[in-house]
Order: structure tokens, then C-alpha cells, then sequence
């Protein structure tokens, strides 16, 4: 789907972190958790690329007044990292954006019975509160969000008020636990009862950190991934990434956009 | 009244001359949601060679100032996959296919021409000349007129379809290179493909593509290829595809301008997935609005 | 720790590696007001020829997608009113003053490298070889090894100074020519000038510029740039001097990642006046803030 | 000058034409009438080259609240024509752009004895109001606009307001005479007592033919020109016209932008 989109609120929630939400056409929110936006940031041609951004939250939004239309809503929680990201921030509410979207495959929820874990470092943490929004309705969740500094650490009341159990860790000790969330996972998968299911988004040494843990226990497993984009679409193919038996000869790309973002993490090749 | 918008290329009869160009439309199932592709004149496929292609590392695309660079390193699913796997959607679709395609030897070039030319889906063949020729010490086809010379009339003994030659704009002499695939029995000249290009990460001290060098694309190189469509089309009489840059209609029609016949559509896809729509409707508005009755008649129109 | 900055480039000491391009900052006065001159490296001059240039009509500027164009043709008071005018005002500048020059014949370019090689307020002369070779059919020297070569020679039989070419971007292979300069005797090489580039005018369906084609210069030509930089540091051992679409200190700093001892600052000081210098003091802040001491310790560092 | 400023107000003033004040650093109103400025319409690259604007009004805002420091701002009469007009359209206040001036020459203003012809063509009017703020210090004068519609017709009532005497031409006739404001002004010339003294800006076509009136009358008269720029300030050679003696053998080029945008007519070559 391809639509204007009207700022409805862009707010700093910490340092270098926005929250953007803005109108979406009905259909959106059937969105599924994972998938991705990509956002034209304005009409010219610099930046001339669109812009890639998880989903962090879909809803219409009801108003209080009897009579007035409701309003269905998706929201991007994002870092400001360069000319993008920097633009994006000082864009006003009743400003239009050009979206495409929901791209991508999203995550795969699994089944009641099992233990669900999610693992989010940084911004990586974007996508996965629409999760988290899904899996209560059916598990127990834990959440184990690492940042650099506590600043990093973004939205844990909104994980909190879901019921999700947080672990905090950072690496200065700001907040949480000092070190670096894998190891509270670790933890918490020696004393979990049966197999729990893990989802995972945020930098790619956490992820093959996340996919290694989970590989060696046999705990299914999946990430979500980032890429440089082009089309968001398949057509590119400038997104790629490995596939597990990936070789020269044996040449296994998967295109981060159209058959990820989520990948189950035994499909990826991982550094060792 | 109507402007008629329908062009003829190297005998292939287009509804309007807006084409997509190789490696920006996949093989044109993916742009179904965005583009009707009964509105375009014609789709050109990602380049294909004979064996499957891994491709370069990643990354692979990094955006430049007004443009792109990409080194995907030719990635395609190789001529087999392609017959299996892509040429039954194009069976449903009633506007042409055009499958690009190089080899790394003439050889290759050749017996892809032939694989291609046997399959009654696809309306013509693009050759991409912008490879290295492995025989001849790396040097790539599309910079030398005798190599391209070569390619071409391999090519050419090898299909009876509409053969269209893309140039690279990355030569001294486009015009020079333009003659070579003319002699050789070229039907039609597409340019320009990418310009050759670097990226640097700063903090990391590497080339941002792991590959080092990409080829640039994106409204960038515009004022490059137009140049080029102009000097190309003076020296030359095949028909002409103009490629490079073009964002909307305006664009389009100053490349017809300046000698093009049809024009590809290829980064504006990546931004605007209905652009290749776009610009065709945009093109029919304009000349009805300017009183053109037929875009025909802007060909190499330009009073210069 | 003040990093230090300081270049030497074919024997021109240079307080910093940041230089403006020829044609793009005047004579060095007008932009007095903008920068203090002895904050940059070395300033070059409007390309110079033995007589007056009129160059061309008008339009001779044009803005294309993150560049721009430009048919200048060359306009300039020539030497005689150069020596006379220009001169004087360089003797107050305590930063090395650069002749940008160019001819239509080898004797030309002779004849011009002697005239200022005598004037001692020049601290080097530039070379500018994209210009037609009126003796053979209008072919550009600096597309032609061998026709480059013969220039370069002609140029270095007629000057001690510093002699630096500036290489045409408008060539299939950069390296080729770049040793040929090398070969005839060149310091140091600057690349690149302007990519050549067309614009046209969809209403009134003529070319924007009068002069049809022109140069294309701006962040859009970067990637080719750099690409072009890199190329030739690794085949060549004669310092270089990186140009093309350079808008502030990062960008320059690729440059040096990429090979380049120096680099030149052009379109950018047209929309920040103040630009060259505020580019060499981003250099100095960046090189602080990241420990390095010497700006040396970059040129040619990218690790690939 | 370069300086950052503040947009204060920026308002359409008739359809495709805006009015635009910002702020100015203290010396900017010593300004000549006729000069310009170049204004850098954002900070990326897109548009990449600064626009050149005639400088429509100067001056120095004393706010009514005692203790608050005065302003000195800028006004801009602009055109909305392309993208970069288009964009500082959308500008508001607040707002910041980045402004190079007062750049160029501007109008000489003659001795108080003689009669002040001002003859403005649509937004050529722009550097012609501060010029008539000048004149109407000494001297007796009369403004003739012409535009094509009663649209183009801009500020009439700012000119009246100073007393200057207003002739009115449209093409369409849809506001004053019907017709070109050239042949308004070959009437009044007809009988004006002593030699007046013509100033003008306004579309090429429009100076050709008031240079043509004047020359063939022997009246002084200085236009403003227009020309496609890069620098602004003589150094790119980008702007120039060719001067009264120019031919290929000997170049006289003139920079619009340095040695202009206000020309002596006799200076230029004209179009016969
Ligand atoms: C599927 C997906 C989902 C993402 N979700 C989020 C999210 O929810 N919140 C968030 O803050 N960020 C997210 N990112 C990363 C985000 O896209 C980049 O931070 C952003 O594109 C940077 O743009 P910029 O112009 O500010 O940076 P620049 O560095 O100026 O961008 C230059 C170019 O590099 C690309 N780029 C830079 N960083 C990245 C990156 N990390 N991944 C992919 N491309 C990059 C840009 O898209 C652009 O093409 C996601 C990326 C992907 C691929
Ligand atoms: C000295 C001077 C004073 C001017 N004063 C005014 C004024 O007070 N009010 C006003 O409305 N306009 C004025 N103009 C014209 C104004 O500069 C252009 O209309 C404007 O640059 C158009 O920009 P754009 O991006 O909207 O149009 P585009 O057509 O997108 O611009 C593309 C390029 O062409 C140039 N260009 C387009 N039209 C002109 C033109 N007429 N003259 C010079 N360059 C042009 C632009 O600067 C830009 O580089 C003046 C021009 C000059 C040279
Ligand atoms: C990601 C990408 C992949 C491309 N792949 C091919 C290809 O396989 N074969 C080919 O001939 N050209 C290829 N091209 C070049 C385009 O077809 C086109 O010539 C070029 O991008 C210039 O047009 P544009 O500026 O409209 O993008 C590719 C371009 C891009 C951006
Ligand atoms: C208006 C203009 C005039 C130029 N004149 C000359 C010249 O006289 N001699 C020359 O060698 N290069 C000339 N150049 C080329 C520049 O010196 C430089 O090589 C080129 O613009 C690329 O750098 P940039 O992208 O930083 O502008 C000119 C460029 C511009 C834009
Ligand atoms: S972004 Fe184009 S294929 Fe994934
Ligand atoms: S605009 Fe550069 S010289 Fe006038």
C-alpha cells in the first residue's frame, strides 16, 4: 500500500529517540507485528531514497466527541542517526509523509503453550512492542532490553503496562543490570521451564550473540533484521543477506525486505 | 482528442514509450500492487546470465547526493530458473517483456541470445555490454568498439528478436561506441546504464560497498545521459532509449526530445514504485495539454 | 594537540591540504570578504589564455539534480591584463596563487606556462587540458593520452614551477591518462573537472544553455569523483589533488581517505561563499576530535 | 553580507506572488535601492544553488512594548515559479534562511530637479518600491506597471501611499488601461516639462522596449536586469550581458550580478 500519511504527534522520548504516529488508511492496522514502513521523508530529491522503519504500534484512535470519524493510527518509534532520521525529527504534526506499507514478513507468533522472550537492544526494541501487544494475549512474556545507556533504554512502562516482565541491563550501568542483556538471558533460559520461543531485533552483534544462545539450547528462534534499501520490495536486491548453506557456488541471498525482515534464525548464516 | 502515444522500436510496437529498466523492476511481478502493467509501453527484466549469479557481498546500494550507487554484483536467478520460474507470468501480461542479459565471454552472450530468442514470451533482448570480458584481461565489452563490435554481432547471428545494445556511459567517445553496435546489427541503442562510482565511510575508513566501486544511478546523472541520448541520436540512425535520472514526465520528454524514442524508468521506481504509471499518464497530459498529437513528433525535436 | 595540517604538494608548502578551483572563486579578491585567504591551502585562478576570451552567450548556467552546469566558455581578461589587474593584489596574500591556463594549440599552452613561469607573485601553474585541440579536429587533449602528453611536455620544457594537470573526468580509462601526464613530467595531478552534461528547456524546446552542452560540477559528480581519485592514486605515484562536488570538511577528508594530498573546493563556494575555509577548519576540528595528528597520516588510508 | 534570518511574515499577496519579511543585521537598511540579495532556500541540496531576490522594502521595526529591542528586517516581493519559489512559500515565521547581501549596484538617483519615471513589469516591481521610498524624498514621481492581468498588478496602494502618481496597463485590460504600460509611458513623455529621468524592471522584452523609448528621446534611464546566477558576486561569470560594444573580436561582458543588476540602458546592447 502506498499512502499520504498526516503527522498526528512527533515527540522526543529521550535523547536522539522519536516517537512519530501518524493517520494510516483502514487496512493498516492489520499490520503484523515485524513488518515494516518505508518513508519518503520529503519531495525532494535529497534525501532521495525513502527511509526504512519498523512499526512500532497500529490503533485506531476513537474521539472522544460522538460523530467524529475514528481515526485508525501507526506509529515509528526511530533514532535520529543522520539526514533522514534528522529531517523526520522536525517535521510538525498536520505535516504529510508518503508511506509504503506494511513490507515485509512479520514474526511468526507460535503457539500458546510456550514461554515467549523477546530481546530488543536499542531502537532495535521498534518493532517489537506490536509484538509484545500480540503475545499477551496468549503467553507469559519476558522482555530483556539492553542499551548502551540508560537514554538508550526506551519505553519500558508501555512493555510494563502489556504485563510484560522487563529485564533491564546497559552497559554503563545507567540503569538495570551493567552488562549486556545476553547474559541475563542466558539466566533466565536455565531455569525456564519447557522450551520458550525467542524474538530478537536490535544490532547484529546482539542478534548473532541471541542466534548462537538459541541455537545451542535448540530454542526457536527469530530476528529481525536491517539492511540497506532500496526499493523495499524484492526488486532491488540491494537488502540481501546469507542464507545458512550461502557459498559462492552455492550462491543463497534472501532479500531482507521481501523474505525478511523476521528471519527464523536457523535460515541465517552467522558469524561463528 | 487523444494524443497518440505509441512508438515503434526496432519492430516492436509500444502503446506509449515508458519502459522500466533492468535491475529496478525485478521481473515485473513484483511492481504488480503499484504499476498496471498494461499501462506501460514495455518491462525489461532484471540482466540474466546463463548460470545462476551470487552476486556481490553486501553492502550493496549506498545513497549518493541526488543518485545511488549499487553493486549488486548482476545477482539473477541464472536462464534455467528464469524459464521455470519467471517467463509463465509473462504469459499474462499483454505488454512486452525484454530480457536483458551479458555473459562474461562472447561465447556466453551468444548462447544466451539463442536460449532467449526461443522463448516465444519474451519480445526482445537487451544486451548489458557494461561487463568485463574475462578473455581479454577484464576489460569490459561495452568500453571498447571493437569488443562491443564483437558481442553484438554474436549476439546478433543468434536471435532474430528486436535487439537492443545498452551502452555505458563510462567512454571517451559514446558516439564511436554507438556505431560499433550499429554496424554490428544492433535494432536500437539503449543508454546510458550506471556511471562508475565510489562511496567512502569516513569513520570506518573503508569504501561504504563491499565491493568497492558501483555504478551510479538516480537524477544525478540526468544532464550525463541526456547528453549523451543527444549526441548518440545525431550520429546515428537506430531508434533510441533514453535512460538516466528520469523522475516524472518532464524528464521523459526531454530525453524524447533530445532523440530518444522510448525512454526506461529505473531508481524513480525504488522511491515511487508507481512511477513507470505515472510518467506515462503524465506524458499523455502533457500533450494533450500542449496540443502535441503525437509524441512522435518530438522526437529529436530539440532546436538546437 | 593542534593536528597537523600541512601538505606538500610537488614542492608547494601548504598550511592546509584545502585549495579553491579554478573558475569557481575569481581572482582570489572577490571573495575576500568571505574568506580570510590565509586560512586555506592555496587559492587558483579563473583559467587563463593569451588573449582575452569573450566565451559564451547566455544562458551559460544551469541547475540540474545536485549540480550544476556550466558553459562559461572559458571567459577571461588574459594574461596581458592578468599580469596588469590580477597581479598586484596576489603580492598582499601571504598563500601560494595558482595560474589556472589553457590554449587551442601546444604552442599556445607553451607559450602561456612561459609567460607565468616569470611571474614571481605565481606559486604554481595548473594545467587545464579539457579543452579542444583546434590542430587536430577540436579533439580534447585531455581525452587523448598521447595528445595529453604532448602538452605536458610542451608545458614542463617551459616552467620550473610546480606543474599541475588537471585530468578531464570525460575519458573511458583515467589511469591511462594520468600516467601519460605523469610520463611528460607533470608534480601532481588535480581531478576531476566537469563532467560533460546537457539540460533542456521542455517548453521551448531548445537546450537551457546556449552553448548546448556544459560542465557538470556539484555533489552529484562526487561518486565519480572519488572513484576517479582512487583509481589514479593507486596507479600513479605523483601527489593528487581531489576535486568534484567537495561540500564540507567530511567530504574532503574522503578525498584524502581515497588518495588525494589536497583538494579543491568549487561549486560549494558559490553557494557558501565562505566554504573553503570553513571546510579546513571542519578538517582540523574532525581530525582533533579523532586523534589524529597529522592529516598525512590519511592521504591514501581507505582500506580496501 | 551573510547572515542567518528570521522569517516574520510571509504572505500571498495576490495569486503566485508572496510578500516575505525577515529579520536583517543592524547595517542591512543602508541597502541602495536596486540591489539583491541571494537567499540558500534550505540546508540540502535540493535546490543546490541560492536564488537571487530584488530587495523590496528595508527598514527597522520598533516594537510597542517599551524595552524591547528594535528589529531590523528585509521584505522580498517573490514569484512563485519553480521549486525554490515554491518552497519558500511554504515557509513560516520562525522559520530560518540563510541570506547573502545586499549584493550588486543599485539605481543612482539623479538630481531632485528632474521628474522620476518608474516603469515596473509584474514582480519586477519588487526592487521599485524601495527605489520610489528614495525618490519621493526630492523629487516628483510616477510609476507605470503593466502586468498581464489585474493579478499581476502588485502593491499599488504601498506606491500611492508614498505619493507617487500610478498608471495602470494590462494586457487583458482586467485592471487600468487596457494594453502595454510602454505606451502609457510614450504619452506621458510626450508631455513632460524638462528631461525626466526612467527607472526599470520588469521582463527582458519590456526593458528592450523602454530602453528603446529612452535612447530614442535622449532621457537617462536605468534598468534592472535579470540573470541566471550561481555566485552572486562576480565570480563565476554565469550572469553576464553583453555591454553596448560587444562582439566576439571584442568581448564586453558585464557581470548582472557585480558590475549590475541596475545598468545605465546606453551601457547594454539591446535587441533592435
Ligand atoms: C527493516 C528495517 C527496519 C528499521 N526500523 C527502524 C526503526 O524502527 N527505528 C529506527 O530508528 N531505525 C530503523 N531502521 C534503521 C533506519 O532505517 C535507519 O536508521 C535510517 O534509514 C537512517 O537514515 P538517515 O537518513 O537518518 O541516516 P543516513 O546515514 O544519512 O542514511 C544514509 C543511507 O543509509 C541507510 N541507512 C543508514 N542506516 C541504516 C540502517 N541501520 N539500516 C538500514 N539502512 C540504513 C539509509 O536508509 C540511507 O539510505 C530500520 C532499518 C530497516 C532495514
Ligand atoms: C538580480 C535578480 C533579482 C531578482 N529579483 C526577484 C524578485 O524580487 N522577485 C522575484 O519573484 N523574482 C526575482 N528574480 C527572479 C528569481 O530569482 C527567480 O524567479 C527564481 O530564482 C526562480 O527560482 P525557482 O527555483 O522557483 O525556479 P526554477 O525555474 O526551478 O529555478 C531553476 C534555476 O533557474 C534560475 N532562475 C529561474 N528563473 C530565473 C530568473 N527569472 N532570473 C534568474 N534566474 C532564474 C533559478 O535561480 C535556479 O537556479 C530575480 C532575479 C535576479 C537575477
Ligand atoms: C539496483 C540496480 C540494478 C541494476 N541492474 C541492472 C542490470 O541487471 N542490467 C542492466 O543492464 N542495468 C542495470 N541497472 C541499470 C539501470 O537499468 C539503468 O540503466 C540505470 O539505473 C540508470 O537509470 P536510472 O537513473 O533511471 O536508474 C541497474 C540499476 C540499479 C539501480
Ligand atoms: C562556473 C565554473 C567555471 C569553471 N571554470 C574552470 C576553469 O576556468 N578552468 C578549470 O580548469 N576548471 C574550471 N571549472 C571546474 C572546477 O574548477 C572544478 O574542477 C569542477 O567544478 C568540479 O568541482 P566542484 O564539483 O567542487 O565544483 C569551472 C567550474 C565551474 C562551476
Ligand atoms: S530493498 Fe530492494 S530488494 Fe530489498
Ligand atoms: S552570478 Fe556569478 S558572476 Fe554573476
Amino acid at each position: 500500500m502506498q499512502f499520504k500519511s498526516m503527522i498526528i504527534s512527533n515527540v522526543e522520548v529521550s535523547p536522539g529517540y522519536w516517537r512519530m504516529r501518524m493517520t494510516a488508511p483502514s487496512e493498516f492496522p492489520a499490520a503484523q507485528p515485524g513488518q515494516f514502513v518505508m518513508v519518503r521523508v520529503n519531495d525532494a530529491i535529497d534525501p532521495l531514497l525513502r527511509r526504512p522503519f519498523g512499526i512500532f504500534d497500529v490503533g485506531v484512535h476513537t474521539p472522544a466527541q460522538t460523530g467524529a470519524a475514528s481515526q485508525p493510527y501507526l506509529e515509528m518509534l526511530y533514532r535520529v542517526v543522520g539526514k533522514g532520521t534528522g529531517m523526520l525529527s522536525a517535521l510538525h504534526d498536520t505535516d504529510l509523509l508518503d508511506v509504503l506499507g506494511p513490507l515485509g514478513k512479520g514474526f511468526e507468533l507460535g503457539s500458546p503453550k510456550e514461554e515467549k522472550i523477546i530481546v530488543g537492544g536499542g531502537v532495535g526494541l521498534a518493532p517489537l512492542y506490536l509484538l509484545a501487544k500480540e503475545l499477551v494475549k496468549q503467553s507469559p512474556v519476558r522482555l530483556f532490553v539492553g542499551g548502551r545507556t540508560r537514554d538508550d533504554v526506551l519505553c519500558i512502562t508501555e512493555f510494563e503496562r502489556l504485563g510484560v516482565e522487563c529485564y533491564v541491563a546497559t552497559e554503563d550501568g545507567s540503569l538495570g543490570e551493567c552488562g549486556l542483556v545476553t547474559e541475563a538471558l542466558v539466566r533466565r533460559l536455565a531455569v525456564c521451564d519447557g522450551t520458550p520461543r525467542i524474538f530478537a531485533c536490535g544490532p547484529h552483534g546482539m542478534l548473532n550473540a541471541v542466534a548462537g544462545i538459541a541455537a545451542q539450547r535448540n530454542i526457536p528462534c527469530q530476528v529481525s533484521l536491517e539492511g540497506y534499501m532500496a526499493c523495499g520490495m524484492g526488486a532491488c536486491l540491494g537488502c540481501v543477506t546469507p542464507g545458512h548453506h550461502h557459498s559462492n557456488e552455492t550462491p543463497d541471498y534472501r532479500c531482507v525486505c521481501a523474505d525478511g525482515p523476521v528471519f527464523d534464525a536457523a535460515e541465517l548464516k552467522w558469524e561463528a | 482528442m487523444k494524443p497518440d502515444l505509441s512508438v515503434s522500436i526496432a519492430g516492436l510496437e509500444l502503446r506509449n514509450p515508458v519502459m522500466t529498466a533492468s535491475g529496478t523492476f525485478g521481473y515485473g511481478e513484483e511492481f504488480a500492487e503499484y504499476v498496471d502493467l498494461e499501462t506501460i509501453g514495455a518491462f525489461v527484466t532484471k540482466g540474466l546470465s546463463l548460470r545462476p549469479r551470487a552476486g556481490n557481498p553486501t553492502p550493496r546500494i549506498v545513497e549518493t547526493p541526488g543518485g545511488m550507487l549499487n553493486a549488486i554484483g548482476l545477482q539473477n536467478v541464472g536462464i534455467d530458473a528464469f524459464i521455470e520460474k519467471k517467463v509463465p507470468f509473462l504469459r499474462s501480461v499483454a505488454t512486452p517483456a525484454i530480457a536483458n542479459f551479458f555473459g562474461n565471454t562472447i561465447d556466453e552472450y551468444a548462447e544466451l541470445a539463442r536460449r532467449l530468442d526461443a522463448i516465444p514470451e519474451i519480445a526482445g533482448l537487451e544486451v548489458n555490454i557494461s561487463c568485463p570480458n574475462v578473455k581479454q584481461g577484464g576489460i569490459v565489452f561495452g568500453t571498447d568498439p571493437q569488443c562491443a563490435f564483437q558481442v553484438v554481432t554474436a549476439c546478433r547471428e543468434a536471435t532474430i528478436k528486436p535487439l537492443i545494445v545498452k551502452l555505458s556511459p563510462n567512454v571517451t567517445d559514446i558516439v564511436s561506441m554507438a556505431k560499433a553496435c550499429a554496424d554490428a546489427g544492433a535494432d536500437a541503442l539503449s543508454l546510458i546504464n550506471t556511471l562508475t562510482g565510489m562511496a567512502i565511510d569516513l569513520e570506518r575508513r573503508r569504501p561504504v560497498l563491499a565491493n568497492i566501486t558501483g555504478g551510479l544511478s538516480g537524477p544525478a546523472v540526468k544532464p550525463v545521459a541526456l547528453r549523451m541520448v543527444w549526441q548518440v541520436a545525431r550520429a546515428v540512425s537506430l531508434p533510441i532509449i533514453g535512460i538516466g535520472g528520469i523522475m516524472n514526465a518532464r524528464d521523459a520528454l526531454e530525453f524524447i526530445l533530445a532523440g530518444a524514442t522510448a525512454v526506461q524508468v529505473g531508481t524513480a521506481s525504488f522511491i515511487n514504485p508507481g512511477a513507470a504509471q505515472e510518467i506515462a499518464e503524465g506524458m499523455e497530459k502533457w500533450l494533450a495539454e500542449n496540443g502535441v498529437e503525437d509524441v512522435k513528433s518530438l522526437i529529436g525535436a530539440l532546436e538546437a
